[in-house]
């Protein structure tokens, strides 16, 4: 059968998952402090509810809710309160944090959590219940939950995705969250659909994941859930939300609208065990999986790690730094963004964190265009990245924009099939802010 | 392209080893010169760009174009314009819309088109002395159309060697290989493939040149669409048309003989291929090859130059930015292609 | 006053500033008797209209003003022309269309407008002589340069058992042919017009609205 | 000389712009925008066909019968002014849209030396009424061709690094010479072999 996939664009760059794909995951040990930014998605900061010298307790509610577009957070690990700061995250987002020093006991770790009878309980429930735990889309937009889906109720939902596909190089967290807990989030897949009623759900893997869509197949007929789960040939960026919609359902995100334009919901898959944590297990969202690879890590792994825990503690976990690392990404070697201080903390979107070797990188010399159109055959989105570029240099950002510059999803397929090293994603990227709209144009 | 220069270094090899000391003096004034003329006004625009390999591979490839017999100020000329005038007036590597190296080559073909077209022996494979003073297709182009010849039956007839190797070869292939698909091959042919005949320095072994080819598909330096639409097209219209101006009907060009000759090989893999002057997509690459070819193909059956390709090729270069705005791919999740603003 | 006369000479030349009335300083530059000959016709059409012009702008209505100047500038021209053909007849047949195409040059025609219309007879004429010799030496420029490397030679009027040929030692042994040819003289003006934009430090191709006039 | 052969002697072997650089200023002018050029490269074409057109006649049938042959380019010039004006109203009257697009340039392109140039090639080569028309008409395409490609090229150009001193109008001489220097390839030779 011919393997599903997006019609144009694309690159099939080396997958690098190897190491970690075939590990088993486990758990990080806790920090001793956690720094909880309360922005941890696309949106608005929550409001801190706790203040100075506060004691929390594991799971307590540390900032609510601003609005729609924002999202609770709960402290990761129990403690004091030692301040509230400004921090950067990754991007260049600014926001504060609550800086929590461990101390005082663990009411979740280790306890047998209670089971909810979530199949009684009706749609509203449902998504109060994912909305109280803070549960955001962890992969795609990074919107709350709640916004994510809420978009459907106007429209029918008729397809629900489950994004395994995972195709940016390293990562493999979703990989093995399929494989070890297949049935947490095929639970937390059920859960989705029920709020949000789609009349087909189709679980979408790329093929060289055979162990995840063997126990997903098996799962799926052993649970009586209905869906099907479909083979997707490997290709960067395919976990993209618009190009995973095509590869599935032929449809066409029109140009600044999102899946519930054409009738479609993707979720991650660390998304939906993060539902079903929330909904079943009562756990709000204080955790999450990790890559942590990179030829300068000495122990690549797998990893579930409390939210708020410094990069720095995590990758001494791993066996700290084999070699001197050229860079320290967080997020996928694609789409993720470098930092500089290892303090900066692990959020609820942060999906590896890579310590990349200079081998690992390619030259950092930027040599003349040479329009080779390289650029323009690997963009999934029909652009022309390298016009764009010299548009931007040339300073008319309103032309860009016109060759659509905001259709720019910065996968990063331009930047990394470039002979010339020109860097396309930083400056688009960086335009794109520039221009107004900001973000990614949703 | 670094790369490329490396791929065409069999070839230029080739030409010294047939002319001699000559061919590697034209080549080596066309390079030094590329160079020199390159870091001027690379200094002129403050930029460092020498390590690119760009001013190296044009001027080999000038070098590689011209006759061995040329004067030395004719490489030099040649280089001075791809550099400055083509090259860096319009913002160094990237910007030229012309490639520089065939606009050198034709700049001092229409200004000196004497001392271009002449030719000297060559000290071919066994030692045959190669016919002074014309190249094969300058030699077939000479000849009247009422006299109604295929072209390498021209070329026997006005006493153009044929050498042992390729009597030897040619039999070979004939009883071996072509004979049992009933086809003759004529003697000559081989000898134009593997290089044994007069020719600018680099265009005569077309055996040497698509062996180079190999590396640079293999590396995906060049990609098969400007190449292919450039042949087929080129194929196509000589087989149909070819024979006309030689008084022989429609469908009965000489495929084969035309594509050995004139630096077709040298233009349409290494010339016609540069990603700076031709098109960003593989559907632009088809047009511009295509319509390449069907230009070449008008010029070498009509026109005065039998070396029609770099002319068809820098002909073509002009309207690649309209090629690429025609073919600009449909962005997606818009209804439909957007022409430019 | 003086500035009348001076402005059309570098400051304001119409080739290589102001980029108007160009195609015969591209088309005629191959000799430069030909640059010569069409320089000095452009100068005694632009001073004769300017001087003709500055008297009926005030008597002409606006609406019928441009093609009354038309009129009147291919009135001089076909003098010129005429007058050339009579004394001058191989200078005419070298220059061919391009003497009665000294009626659309955009030059004569823009001085009328903008200029000579405006102002008294006697600064319509220094501008017209100004304007004139600036062309003159413009053409004379280009084609020197294209001459030379081109020919390599220079050729000027003919007398007695003279041809008027000038060879230039070495260069008229090989010289680049292109340079005489079309090509060459797009390019010739090209670098040239750079050339003056940055002795003159300012912005070059502010004609784009002089253009769409031409 | 045939019907072919006059076309492609105005559209190739003899463009008006690359080989007897007529008409060079709307060239520089016009081709920043590929759309203002095709624009202004049809109201030529139109221009040059009818005003070949019109000044055959006006030679055939008052000119010279009446032995005024020397005041050609006096009537020349006026008549074809008095054409673009004329045709443009036309244009405005019967297709607005068009006249947005092309018909606004006609005017302009009236007192344009490649428009009179045309028709004094056209008289001196003594052409009758149809290749007077064809040749204005070819003539017209060949500077529309090279219009829209400079225009094209142009518009690539101004994201490139050309050096401070050449942008703008040198850069368009460069381009426009360069393209000259490839259209050399078509010369009378290969008129002569391909149409006698």
């Amino acid at each position: 059968m011919r393997r599903l996939t997006f019609p144009r664009g694309g690159i099939v760059p080396p997958d690098r998952k190897h190491q970690t794909g075939r590990a088993l995951l486990w758990n990080a040990a806790i920090p001793r402090t956690s720094i909880v930014p309360l922005l941890q998605h696309s949106g608005e900061p929550a409001i801190a509810c706790v203040s100075r010298m506060d004691r929390v307790r594991e799971g307590m509610l540390v900032g609510r809710a601003a609005s729609s577009r924002s999202a609770n957070v709960h402290a990761p690990i129990p403690g004091v309160v030692r301040e509230i700061r400004p921090v950067v995250l990754p991007g260049g987002i600014s926001c504060d944090a609550v800086v929590i020093d461990m101390d005082g006991e663990f009411d979740l770790l280790g306890k047998r959590a209670e089971v909810r009878d979530w199949q009684s309980c009706d749609r509203r429930t449902l998504s109060r219940l994912i909305a109280e735990h803070g549960v955001v889309d962890m992969d795609g937009s990074r919107l709350p939950m709640p916004l994510s889906y809420g978009r459907m109720d106007h429209r029918r939902c008729d397809t629900l995705i489950l994004n395994g596909c995972e195709s940016e190089p390293y990562l493999s967290g979703d990989h093995r969250t399929m494989v070890e807990q297949v049935s947490s989030v095929l639970t937390g897949l059920e859960i989705v659909s029920r709020v949000t009623r789609p009349s087909r759900i189709v679980i979408a893997v790329e093929s060289n994941k055979p162990d995840a869509i063997s126990a997903l197949r098996t799962a799926v007929r052993s649970s009586g859930l209905e869906s099907h789960v479909v083979r997707l040939r490997v290709r960067y960026p395919q976990g993209d939300e618009r190009q995973l919609v095509k590869a599935v359902t032929g449809r066409e995100i029109p140009s600044g609208g999102v899946a519930a334009d054409v009738g479609c919901m993707t979720l991650g898959v660390t998304t939906a065990r993060a539902v079903y944590e929330a909904v079943v297990l009562g756990i709000p969202l204080i955790e999450r999986v990790v890559t942590v690879a990179g030829r300068a890590i000495a122990e690549e792994a797998n990893v579930k790690v409390r939210i708020g825990t410094p990069v720095g503690d995590l990758i001494e976990e791993c066996g700290g730094f084999r070699k001197t690392p050229m860079k320290v990404v967080m997020g996928g070697p694609m789409t993720g963004h470098t930092v500089t201080d290892l303090r900066t903390p692990i959020t609820k979107g942060t999906r590896a964190v890579l310590a990349l070797t200079a081998g690992e990188i390619r030259g950092a010399r930027t040599l003349p265009c040479i329009q080779c159109g390289r650029c323009v055959t690997s963009c999934p989105m029909g652009l022309d990245p390298t016009r764009l570029y010299k548009l931007i240099e040339h300073g008319d950002l309103r032309r860009a924009a016109s060759e659509g510059l905001q259709d720019c999803t910065e996968c990063g397929a331009c930047g990394y099939i470039c002979p010339s090293r020109i860097p396309l994603v930083r400056q688009l990227r960086q335009a794109k802010i520039r221009h107004g709209d900001g973000g990614s144009g949703e | 392209m670094w790369i490329v220069t490396l791929c065409l270094l069999p070839g230029a090899g080739w030409g010294v080893y047939l002319y001699g000391t000559r061919a590697a003096l034209v080549l080596a004034a066309a390079i030094l010169s590329a160079v020199v003329f390159e870091a001027a006004a690379a200094r002129l625009a403050s930029r460092v760009t020498l390590r690119d390999g760009s001013a190296v591979l044009c001027g080999l490839l000038i070098g590689m174009s011209l006759s061995p017999a040329v004067p030395l100020f004719i490489p030099v000329v040649a280089s001075a314009f791809a550099m400055f005038v083509v090259k860096w007036s319009f913002g160094g590597l990237g910007g030229n819309w012309m490639n520089p190296a065939l606009a050198g080559r034709v700049f001092v073909a229409f200004s000196w088109p004497g001392a271009m077209t002449t030719w000297p022996a060559p000290r071919t494979l066994d030692l045959v002395d190669g016919l002074a003073g014309a190249t094969p297709l300058s030699l077939v182009k000479a000849t009247a159309p009422e006299r109604a010849q295929a072209p390498i039956a021209v070329l026997r007839d006005a006493g153009y060697p044929v050498s042992a190797f390729d009597t030897e070869v040619t039999s070979w292939l004939n009883v071996n290989v072509l004979g049992r698909a009933g086809v003759n091959l004529p003697t000559g042919y081989v000898d134009l493939f593997v290089g044994n005949v007069a020719g600018s320095i680099g265009e005569a072994s077309a055996l040497l040149l698509l062996a180079g080819t190999i590396f640079l598909f293999a590396r995906r330096i060049i990609t098969w669409h400007v190449p292919a639409a450039f042949f087929v097209t080129f194929a196509v219209c000589t087989r149909v048309f070819g024979g006309l101006t030689a008084g022989l009907g429609l469908f009965e060009g000489d495929v084969l003989f035309s594509v050995l000759t004139g630096g077709f090989v040298l233009a349409s893999f290494y010339m016609a291929t540069d990603p700076v002057t031709s098109p960003l997509t593989g559907g632009g690459m088809l047009i511009y090859g295509s319509v390449a070819g069907i230009i070449a193909f008008v010029l070498r059956a009509y026109g005065q130059f039998p070396e029609s390709v770099a002319l068809a090729i820098i002909l073509v270069n002009a309207v690649v930015p309209l090629i690429d705005r025609l073919c600009r791919p449909r962005r997606f999740g818009h209804r439909e292609v957007r022409h430019g603003s | 006053m003086v500035r009348d006369l001076t402005r059309g000479i570098f400051r304001e030349n119409v080739i290589f500033v102001t980029l108007i009335g160009l195609c015969p300083a591209l088309a005629v530059t191959t000799h430069v008797i030909n640059a010569i000959g069409l320089g000095a016709g452009v100068l005694i059409v632009l001073v004769a209209s300017n001087v003709s012009v500055s008297l009926l702008g005030r008597i002409v209505a606006p609406r019928i003003q441009y093609p009354v100047f038309l009129g009147v500038s291919a009135l001089f021209v076909t003098i010129v022309d005429l007058t050339m053909q009579a004394h001058l007849p191989g200078l005419s047949e070298r220059l061919g269309i391009f003497v009665p195409l000294i009626a659309v040059n955009c030059a004569v025609l823009a001085r009328a407008d903008v200029f000579a219309r405006q102002v008294v007879p006697a600064r319509a004429l220094l501008d017209g002589l100004g304007f004139g010799v600036g062309f003159l030496l413009s053409l004379t420029l280009i084609a020197l340069i294209r001459e030379v490397l081109g020919s390599g030679t220079v050729t000027l009027v003919a007398f007695g058992d003279f041809d008027g040929v000038f060879a230039v030692p070495r260069m008229s042994d090989n010289p680049a042919r292109v340079m005489v040819l079309a090509p060459g003289a797009l390019l010739t003006v090209g670098y040239l017009v750079a050339l003056f934009s940055r002795f003159r430090q300012g912005p070059v191709g502010h004609a784009a609205g002089a253009e769409d006039q031409a | 000389m045939s019907y072919v052969g006059i076309i492609l002697t105005f559209v190739l072997v003899n463009n008006l712009v690359l080989t007897y650089l007529l008409g060079v200023c709307p060239v520089m002018g016009a081709s920043r925008r590929i759309g203002s050029s095709i624009g202004l490269g049809l109201a030529t074409t139109l221009v040059m066909a009818t005003g070949a057109l019109l000044t055959w006649a006006l030679r055939t049938w008052i000119l010279a019968p009446l032995g005024l042959l020397f005041l050609q380019t006096l009537v020349f010039v006026l008549a074809i002014l008095a054409l673009g004006h004329y045709m443009e109203r036309l244009v405005e009257a019967v297709a607005p849209a068009l006249h947005r697009s092309v018909g606004k340039y006609l005017p302009i392109v009236s007192t344009n030396c490649v428009v009179l140039g045309i028709a004094f090639v056209a008289a001196r080569a003594d052409f009758g009424p149809i290749e007077s028309l064809i040749a204005g008409f070819s003539g017209g395409v060949g500077v529309l061709g090279v219009m829209v490609v400079v225009a094209a090229i142009r518009e690539e150009l101004e994201t490139e690094a050309v050096p401070r001193a050449l942008r703008g109008m040198p850069v368009a001489f460069l381009t426009t010479g360069l393209l000259a220097l490839a259209l050399l390839a078509f010369d009378q030779v290969f008129l002569q072999n391909l149409v006698g």
